[in-house]
């Protein structure tokens, strides 16, 4: 218990994960559902460098970085995105873009 | 025993941290929550001895991102609360539950499975490092990041261009009427 | 006699030359001339034929002539291994054939003559069309009589049924003859449905259909006592066609609804040639139908059921063609009773006989009702005699003929058959004999009532006016005048007197041995058709059961007296004291009833039909319409029944399946289509649910 | 070059194509031109066709005409033509039905004159090339582009309730012929299993003897794409309503030759690939080809529909050939064979004729006749003789068939035999009470006097059918003597396992199955 | 030059290069002339064109570059060269369509490349990081392309939507690949195979598989990852959504078929399982919902769905008939999809949306040409010869029958005839309807060229595939590991 298996991190980061899955499936406000986007992110790099550190081994750390990058790109062009929506739409309202359905 | 009290109480703000996230009313109290739980998910890269990634960590994801959320929390200036509408057909109640339940079975399954046994089994490619890098951790991502994976480190440039360029294209006003 | 070929072909020819130019372009008279020509060479071609076949020592009358390929050799497999099915298009020209070649290109030719001017009213296409049918009937008869194998004999066999189609529903606007026209056709179907089938049989058996190899093959199979065997099989579904065509009971109901045709066609078809299509084919089977006792007796009995039970029925017809027709069917139950009783050679020389004297009634009656402006009914004649002498002696002598009086042929005829059925059973020999007296009663019931007496017809107006401005039916001339009875032209007179001769002396060629020895006159049909009936070495036709000559004399004498006796019952009924008649028939008011009703044989058939309404009333009830005009006969309602029931199990059933799947993949589509309700978190919530499903799976899986 | 390597059977595939891609250049305005253009392919098809029947060796028990080169290598998949006589004998049905079909349209099509005639050379093409090709794989993409011109066909120039009928069609065909794509593809990996070639060579497949599991799903493949084009009970009900809206040419092509696509493919395929599912199944199919007889006449003499009625009496007649066929017998194969040709030319026949008085009257309803004898004689009597042809008099061509296949079925099974043949009895009933409703009686409506009777063209659409008719009624034997190679290639795969089964007391049985193996013959076997 | 590499490294990516040089240029094109709005065009064309060139030098080269994250062979060529050909075909149809929409041309073609560029690395990259990035950036690319339309607020809907769901699946497939990362110490995908077969087969394995195939089935929209699809598809401007349906998907499957063959051959009878049910379910849910759908984009996008149904059979198969079978599908696909989509895209006109069913209905009377060919990429989608889509549903169902999944090849011959239903409603309104929708039908010679390409392309492979068949053969065998027959041969 006291001692700190690869497990612990595992569970760590697999709840993580599922808080920002349950952000994503609840939150109507969009910005909000981004960030719960930013957690799985997060959750996963917590395992990968967990991970990495278990085995001893860089490339985890190496993919955690890349994660990183991507998730900074993917939030500008996320909010780039909704910002054009907010424009036309004048709402972040997720249940609200319901134009396209059936 | 040091590093088990350390894992507990970092995990236990980050989660912490992650709900309160995810069940703030207010986006701006969101990020706030958001920008400490990187903070402590940092720590928790630190005690990994990831200590650049922990850099970065704090500098990209609290210092850039977050701020960025934060500007366009306050960009769109909402006429009336986003969480007032509500559709009907969505499905509100079940999807925590099964979310709870997925973890449920990742915790299972993990619980099947140790890196310990699993690592022996294949003999993994021991990278020798060139004397000019001692042993810190930021040297050797460096030296890793340059030569193995320097084709995806160049592509991510592009990666960031493209998405440089699009959030150009959608967040500035259409030039044509 | 290498031409006997051309013989059918002739009257083929006038139907070609009459069916493609004719009814376009041809006159009356051409059209006649072509038809009657065509027969007229036919008869000649025969004739000689025929002399050359008298020709032969007794033994070696047996000539065949295959003219080509109908069907090549095809290996198939028969009891006796792998045979090969093939069809020559093969005739034969034997005793049996030989003289019923005589009679359908005689008969056939006098009637052709006699119609020129009975059918001269028609239009002139509907004339030609009608020499082209009948010539048409005369080619497939003439295959029928000369086909050597079974199919080829089918080919006329179907082939005269589609004649007697068209020729009866010759008037075609006539619904009444358009129906027994098909009524005749189908129930004639339903005959050649047995017909057929036999013939497979027959193949399977003998890995051939050629009559004579069958006939020697079959002459070494065992004879079938009291078994069942093939050959009884065989027999009971040939004999099953025999009844179809020649209107036995029970398929006898289509032959007086087919007196809606031209009488000519009545006289040619449904009296002297097709009807006894059946028993010339039994005759031609012989030895097969010898070999099975039991069908023979079943043969014998429904003949005679028939016979009595039509003569009944004729007893009481009012209808002069009706009253006819019934005695053509109890004729020719006696000729089916003949055969069951084994007396082949009967039954062809009374097919003969009846050929002439009912060919004669007929084309008499044609010329009465000629005469009388259409009138079939004879409470609406009497007293011709005055007006149409020849028609009256000629048919006077034909009614003598067929009632059996003897020195007439019909006596000669009826007589061998009568002793013939002797030897089979007494009880079949008391049939004979009353329906002989009815035969006779009714006969002359029908001259006395037609020729005898006042004059009971309409009144017509004396005046000027040529002879025939009256026609059969027809609507657009029939508002001509008409200027009372009178003798037919000399076209139809010459026939009946032709037909007149034959009636009388067509029975010496077959003069009873116990009557013949002492004048020395043999029984010269008996011998000459023997070879026809026996197979090869098989040589004991009917010997060992011979009757004394005292008892043949008595039958002779008793069959006789019984003809004389219906013929003064008749003439005290119908021409003294006619009241009796109707007395009678009050007096057996129910007999009565059921005899004018035809034994309700119709009606017992609509009535099936009905029930089967009851049970379904409602598809019935939808249907109505097309089930009157589509009853076939009786039995066909109930088939319109069923077809409709499988008509809306089709609709409703097979194809609403159908519908049903693609209705179903239209509203799981719409399921999908409401899935998709465009809210992003509902999506991400799918793909969580995938991830769900796979991962509980796997964690059970394992 | 000799006949021999002269490749006929490909010009005879592609002239009607070549007709087509003429007609797509041509001003689709100028009527006239397009009809004669048409008119002509169909003609110059039906006349390059016409060696194969006089050049075609009965006596020669191999493939004949072949054409054979590489298509797909990398599966083993060839252009691969060839005849024998089963096959000559429906290229030259084809072929003629084309004329005529081209020809009856005439006046019967106005609009979209230029699509029309494009379409049915396609068509013409399209069944064709299902008749001639030796390659499975070939053999099945002529079998669905089929498809779509005739889709097209009935979509566009059907009547009323065309589009659901036209899909109805489609969908029916297609699901089989998909389902029988599967059966080809185990058939070939079979093969390539056995042999180790890959080829889609029918003639290959002929030879290979597969396991009985095998062979009985593969069995059950083919069968689904066939009888659902023959189209066998309980899959013909896409059949009325395609008859009932295709176009006259529509439906004559349809009941001539495609209907003919699923018989063919019986005798192709099924039986000599899979001898021994083919005779594990007789009892049933057998069973629902009696069903189908009696069944479709007695739908048909339900009809109200002229062409409906026409529609169901094919249904009873198919039955009736996949009957003979199934009697796994010569005789019964062969008549099989004729009878095929004998609907082509009857059932074809009969839908000209419905043609001919829609065309004048616009209508089908039988009520809506009546008297036309006395209007339309020549008319009167064309419909008589194809009457009695489809019902089976004798000297007209529908006897020969029923009777071949009513003996060779007989033999194996009397009771089938006598239950058959009562459809020959319905069959008149319901044909002859067309005819008379039709034919007989006065004109009861007006609008019928007046019709005009067949014009010289139409005559000659009918003149043809007429004499083949005639000919194969009075003398089948130069049609018979064609099959006989065709029909022994059959037999002699299915006759190491078949043994007839006489219900009747059956002396000397061994020494009959003895005698099939020297009589039967085998001179297909060289192929 | 980094130390441990050579310019062998550089060559062998050449291709990639040129493609960013030309990506670039094409950007900076823009930015000099910014008054001229005609050059981003050709070069856009010119690049992709050279690139082609390029590419096809390596021509039978089966190698490793850099280190071992990218393969050089025949497989990575053979999607390089769908890749570029349907981005080649995309630019032609979208010249005249950016016009109307009256956009500036410029950022669209640099995106269109850019996606292209990402997906080069996804066919060729052996490693999960360098696979991510390529992922990301083509995702990247296509997220602000389908919200590229900014006025249209049905286009930014689907930006929106395909961001979030993008992102949410890019989370869930980023898990997974952290669970094999953990499994093997690696992110070599032979590594981690080698890694995967040697220890017993546990949970995580599992899991990672359930979770990157997740990842996947998005990216190819199998259900139930599909339901982004309609609705982005619909939104999207015509010429992206062709691309996304046709190159992200060509993508999505050249990487799945690496992780999966290379990765995971050791749990193969477990993802056979799983794509089996992915299969069944995505074909039928595809089609049946086609059914009744009255946009034609959207109704294509359910189409397309239902083809990645038909595909993962080749992968269920896994065979090496199954991966030909796989790769031919893709092939031909592209053809008639485009195909079909250029064809929408050319109903677009300044007064009418166009991708609605009804305005497809007199176009034969409109321009025969175009009736025509889009009959041909009907019966194409729909199988039926003599068109390319027949041949590759062919290759499919041999592969199942092959391997034995008979159950399979029957749901999925069943579900392309269903299919026919709604691909006939499409050619009913075309050729049966009367009347004519919208303005006359401009048919600028790119459009025509892109009709023209497409056209031959769906007929000439439906009659003579032969050289198609080879060559996917022969970059199938490249890809090393298979599962084994289950017949012997």
């Amino acid at each position: 218990m006291l001692e700190i298996t690869p497990q612990h991190y595992t569970i760590l980061s697999a709840s993580l994960f599922m808080i920002g899955v349950i952000g994503v499936l609840t939150r109507r406000n969009i910005i909000i559902i981004f960030m719960s986007i930013e957690l799985i992110l997060n959750a996963v790099n917590i395992n990968l460098v967990a991970l990495a550190y278990e085995l001893d081994d860089l490339s985890g750390q190496v993919f955690a970085m890349f994660i990183i990058a991507v998730a900074a790109a993917e939030a500008a062009v996320g909010l780039g995105i909704l910002l054009a929506f907010y424009r036309n739409k004048e709402t972040v309202n997720i249940d609200e873009m319901t134009i396209m359905r059936w | 025993m040091l590093d088990a009290v350390a894992f507990y109480t970092l995990s236990f703000l980050i989660l912490g941290l992650g709900v309160a996230v995810i069940a703030a009313r207010s986006p701006v109290h969101s990020v706030l929550f958001l920008v400490l739980n990187f903070l402590f998910v940092a720590a928790l890269y630190v005690t990994l001895n990831a200590e650049f990634l922990a850099v970065i960590q704090v500098m990209v994801y609290a210092g850039g991102i977050v701020v960025l959320y934060l500007f366009v929390v306050m960009l769109v200036n909402l006429k009336r609360d986003p969480e007032q509408y509500a559709d009907t057909r969505r499905v509100g109640r079940i999807g925590p539950v099964l979310a709870v339940v997925v973890l449920v079975e990742l915790v299972a399954m993990a619980a099947y499975w140790s890196i310990r046994d699993a690592a022996p089994a294949v003999s993994l490619a021991v990278r020798e490092f060139p004397e000019g890098v001692r042993g810190g951790n930021t040297e050797e991502l460096g030296w890793v990041l340059y030569t193995d994976y320097l084709i995806p480190f160049e592509l991510a440039s592009m990666l960031l261009l493209v998405a440089m360029i699009g959030a150009i294209i959608l967040a500035k006003r259409s030039l044509q009427p | 006699m290498d031409l006997i070929w051309l013989i059918p072909i002739l009257p083929g020819i006038g139907t070609a030359v009459n069916g493609l130019i004719g009814i376009r372009f041809f006159s009356k008279r051409t059209a006649g001339l072509v038809a009657c020509s065509t027969m007229g060479l036919a008869l000649l071609l025969s004739v000689s034929a025929f002399v050359q076949l008298l020709g032969l020592p007794g033994d070696e009358r047996f000539h065949q002539v295959t003219i080509a390929h109908w069907i090549p050799p095809i290996p198939l497999d028969t009891i006796g291994g792998m045979g090969s099915f093939e069809v020559p298009w093969a005739f034969t020209l034997d005793p049996l054939s030989g003289m019923m070649l005589l009679v359908v290109t005689g008969i056939g030719f006098l009637i052709h003559v006699y119609s020129t001017s009975y059918m001269d009213h028609e239009p002139r296409p509907a004339y030609a069309r009608f020499f082209c049918y009948l010539n048409l009937f005369c080619f497939f008869m003439l295959t029928l009589v000369l086909g050597s194998t079974f199919l080829v004999m089918f080919v006329g066999w179907e082939g005269v049924g589609l004649c007697s189609y068209l020729l009866i529903g010759f008037w075609y606007h006539k619904q009444s003859a358009t129906d027994a026209g098909k009524k005749a056709f189908i129930v004639n179907r339903i005959g050649d449905w047995g017909f057929v089938l036999g013939i497979f049989l027959v193949f399977f058996t003998f890995g051939t259909l050629d009559f004579h190899e069958v006939a020697q093959a079959a002459a070494h199979m065992p004879v079938e006592a009291g078994a069942f065997g093939v050959v009884s099989s065989i027999c009971l579904l040939l004999f099953i066609g025999a009844i179809g065509k020649s209107a036995q009971i029970p398929l006898h109901v289509w032959l007086p609804d087919a007196m809606e045709g031209p009488t000519p066609v009545s006289a040619l078809i449904h009296a002297a040639t097709m009807v006894t299509a059946g028993v010339y084919m039994v005759c031609r089977n012989a030895v097969l139908f010898t070999h099975a006792p039991t069908i023979m007796m079943i043969i014998a009995i429904v003949g005679a059921a028939t016979a009595l039970v039509a003569a009944t029925i004729g007893l009481v017809q009012t209808d002069i063609k009706k009253v006819l027709a019934y005695s053509t069917v109890s004729q020719l139950g006696y000729m089916f009773l003949a055969t069951g009783v084994g007396a082949f050679g009967a039954a062809a020389f009374h097919l003969m006989t009846h050929a002439f004297f009912k060919a004669l009634l007929f084309l008499g009656s044609g010329s009465v009702i000629h005469a009388m402006n259409d009138e079939q009914e004879m409470t609406k004649m009497g007293g011709l005699r005055k007006y149409m002498p020849t028609t009256y002696v000629t048919m006077f002598i034909g009614a003598l003929a067929i009632a059996g009086v003897p020195g007439l042929s019909g006596f000669f005829s009826k007589d061998e058959i009568l002793a013939s059925a002797f030897i089979g059973s007494p009880w079949l020999w008391v049939v004979g004999a009353i329906t002989a007296a009815m035969t006779a009663f009714y006969m002359f019931r029908l001259i006395y009532m037609t020729f005898h007496g006042e004059y009971r017809g309409p009144s017509w107006k004396h005046g000027h006016g040529d002879e025939h401005a009256h026609v059969e039916g027809h609507g657009e001339h029939s508002d001509h005048a008409w200027h009372g009875p009178h003798e037919s032209p000399r076209a139809m007179t010459i026939p009946l007197i032709t037909l007149a001769v034959g009636a009388i002396f067509a029975g010496y060629v077959g003069i009873p041995a116990v009557l013949g020895e002492p004048i020395g006159i043999p029984n010269a049909v008996e011998h000459f058709l023997e070879p026809s009936f026996v197979a090869g070495e098989a040589q004991h036709a009917e010997e060992g059961h011979q009757l004394s000559h005292m008892a043949e004399f008595g039958l002779m004498g008793f069959s006789a007296l019984v003809a004389i006796g219906g013929i003064l019952l008749a003439r005290r009924n119908y021409e003294q004291q006619p009241a009796i008649a109707n007395r009678w028939a009050e007096s057996f008011s129910g007999t009565h009833r059921v005899l004018t009703h035809k034994y309700y044989v119709d009606e017992f058939y609509s009535a099936t039909f009905v029930a089967g309404t009851m049970s379904s009333a409602r598809g019935l009830f939808t249907v109505d319409r097309t089930i009157v005009d589509g009853i076939v006969n009786g039995t066909g309602w109930t088939t319109i029944v069923v077809s409709w029931v499988s008509h809306v199990f089709d609709k409703y059933v097979v194809d609403g399946i159908v519908n049903l799947v693609g209705s179903t993949c239209r509203e799981v589509s719409y399921g999908f289509r409401r899935v998709q309700t465009g809210l992003i978190q509902n999506y991400a919530f799918a793909t969580l649910v995938g991830v769900f499903a796979f991962v509980t799976w796997f964690l059970v899986s394992r | 070059m000799s006949y021999a390597e002269f490749p006929l059977l490909s010009l005879i595939l592609f002239t009607p194509l070549v007709g087509a891609g003429i007609l797509f250049f041509v001003n689709k305005q100028s009527h006239n031109l397009i009809k004669w253009v048409a008119n002509v392919f169909a003609g110059l098809g039906f006349l390059v066709s016409l060696p194969l029947w006089f050049r075609y060796d009965q006596q020669n028990p191999d493939w004949q005409f072949v054409e054979r080169m590489p298509w797909i290598p990398s599966i083993g998949a060839e252009y691969f033509l060839g005849v024998d006589g089963f096959s000559v004998l429906l290229i030259l049905l084809t072929t003629m039905m084309g004329v005529i079909a081209v020809l009856s349209s005439w006046t019967a099509i106005t609009t979209r004159v230029k699509e029309y005639y494009i379409f049915l050379l396609m068509l013409q093409t399209g069944m064709l090339g299902a008749f001639v090709a030796l390659d499975f794989l070939l053999f099945f993409l002529f079998w669905e582009v089929m498809l779509v011109p005739m889709y097209f066909l009935i979509g566009i120039w059907g009547s009323d309730n065309r589009l659901y009928s036209a899909i109805k069609f489609f969908l029916f065909t297609l699901v089989g012929s998909v389902v029988m794509l599967l059966g080809i593809l185990a058939v070939y990996f079979e093969h390539w299993e056995v042999t180790g070639v890959q080829t889609f060579d029918i003639t290959r497949f002929h030879e290979l003897n597969m396991p009985f599991e095998l062979q009985w799903w593969v069995f059950l493949a083919f069968f689904l794409g066939f009888a659902i084009k023959v189209p066998m009970f309980p899959f013909h009900t896409w059949l009325p309503d395609a008859h009932t809206d295709a176009p006259t040419a529509g439906s004559v092509i349809l009941a001539a030759v495609l209907l003919k696509m699923g018989t063919y493919g019986f005798i192709r395929f099924s039986l000599p690939i899979l001898p021994e599912a083919t005779v594990a199944s007789v009892w049933w199919v057998a069973a629902l080809s009696i069903v189908g007889i009696i069944y479709g006449a007695l739908v048909a003499m339900a009809q109200r529909d002229w062409k409906r009625l026409v529609a169901y009496s094919s249904v009873s007649h198919m039955g009736m050939v996949m009957l003979g066929l199934f009697a796994l017998t010569p005789v019964g194969i062969t008549g099989s064979i004729v009878q095929q040709l004998n609907h082509g030319i009857t059932t074809g026949a009969l839908f000209l004729i419905v043609g001919i008085v829609y065309e004048r009257r616009h209508t089908r309803e039988i009520s809506a006749y009546g008297g036309l004898s006395k209007v339309m004689p020549v008319f009167a009597a064309v419909f008589l003789i194809m009457t009695m042809s489809s019902i089976g008099l004798p000297t007209l061509n529908g006897f020969i068939g029923e009777v071949l296949i009513l003996q060779g079925i007989f033999v194996v099974n009397k009771l089938w035999a006598a239950v058959a043949a009562t459809g020959i009895v319905l069959g008149a009933a319901y044909m002859l009470r067309l005819y008379q409703q039709t034919m007989f009686g006065d004109v009861t409506n007006p609008k019928n006097e007046g019709l005009s009777d067949l014009s010289l063209r139409e005559f000659a659409t009918f003149a043809p059918l007429l004499v083949l008719a005639v000919w194969i009624g009075l003398y089948p034997t130069p049609f018979l003597n064609r099959l006989t190679t065709s029909v022994d290639h059959v037999m002699v795969r299915i006759d190491s396992t078949y043994v007839p089964r006489p219900l009747l007391a059956a002396v000397q049985e061994p020494q009959a199955k003895a005698q099939i193996d020297t009589a039967g013959p085998v001179r297909g076997g060289a192929r | 030059m980094p130390a441990g590499f050579t310019g062998a490294d550089f060559y062998y990516i050449l291709p990639e290069i040129v493609l960013t040089a030309g990506a670039l240029s094409v950007l900076l094109i823009d930015l000099i002339f910014r008054d001229r709005d005609d050059l981003t065009f050709p070069a856009t064309l010119a690049t992709l064109a050279v690139t082609m060139l390029v590419l096809l030098r390596f021509v039978g080269v089966d190698t490793m570059a850099s280190r071992g994250l990218l393969a050089i062979d025949g497989f990575a060529l053979f999607f390089k060269i769908v890749f570029l050909l349907s981005a080649f075909v995309t630019v032609l149809m979208s010249a005249m369509y950016l016009k109307v929409e009256r956009v500036r041309a410029g950022e669209f073609y640099f995106l269109i490349l850019c996606a292209t560029l990402g997906m080069m690395f996804m066919a060729s990259g052996v490693d999960l990081i360098t696979l991510f990035i390529g992922l990301e950036t083509m995702a990247v690319s296509f997220y602000v392309l389908v919200g590229f339309l900014k006025p249209s607020q049905r286009s930014n809907e689907a930006g929106v939507k395909y961001y979030l769901l993008g992102a949410f699946s890019t989370g869930i497939l980023l898990y997974g690949m952290s669970l094999l990362y953990g499994l093997s110490g690696s992110t070599r995908l032979a590594e981690i195979g080698q890694a995967v077969a040697a220890q017993p087969a546990g949970g995580a394995v599992a899991l990672a598989l359930v979770l990157v195939g997740a990842g996947f089935g998005f990216k190819i929209a199998a259900v139930p990852f599909h339901m982004w699809a309609p609705d982005v598809y619909e939104g999207a401007p015509t010429p992206v959504t062709a691309y996304i349906s046709v190159g992200s998907k060509a993508a999505a499957f050249a990487m799945l078929l690496r992780v999966f063959m290379e990765g995971l051959p050791a749990v193969s009878a477990d993802w056979q399982m799983f794509f089996w049910w992915l299969a069944i379910l995505t074909m039928t849910v595809g089609n049946l919902a086609a059914i009744t759908q009255t946009n034609t984009k959207r109704m294509l996008a359910y189409s397309s769905i239902a083809h990645s149904g038909y595909m993962l059979i080749g992968i269920v198969a896994g065979s090496q008939r199954g991966v030909t079978a796989a790769l031919i599908y893709l092939f031909f696909y592209l053809f008639m999809q485009l195909g079909a989509f250029a064809i929408v895209t050319l109903l677009r006109r300044s007064d009418v949306v166009g991708d609605e069913l009804k305005d497809l209905s007199g176009l034969y009377f409109r321009s025969p040409v175009l009736a025509i060919a889009m009959l041909v990429f009907m019966l194409s989608l729909g199988g039926i010869p003599p068109t390319a889509g027949f041949m590759g549903k062919f290759w499919i169902f041999s592969a199942a029958i092959e391997q034995g999944y008979i159950g399979l090849a029957v749901v999925g011959v069943i579900n392309s005839a269903v299919s026919l239903f709604y691909y006939i409603r499409v050619v009913v309104f075309i050729w049966i309807k009367e009347e004519v929708m919208g303005s006359e039908i401009r048919l600028g010679g790119a459009m025509a060229t892109a009709v023209g390409i497409t056209l031959a392309g769906s007929v000439l492979f439906g009659v003579y595939p032969q050289p198609i068949f080879e060559q996917a053969q022969a970059a199938a065998q490249t890809l090393n590991s298979f599962i084994p027959l289950a017949i012997s041969r």
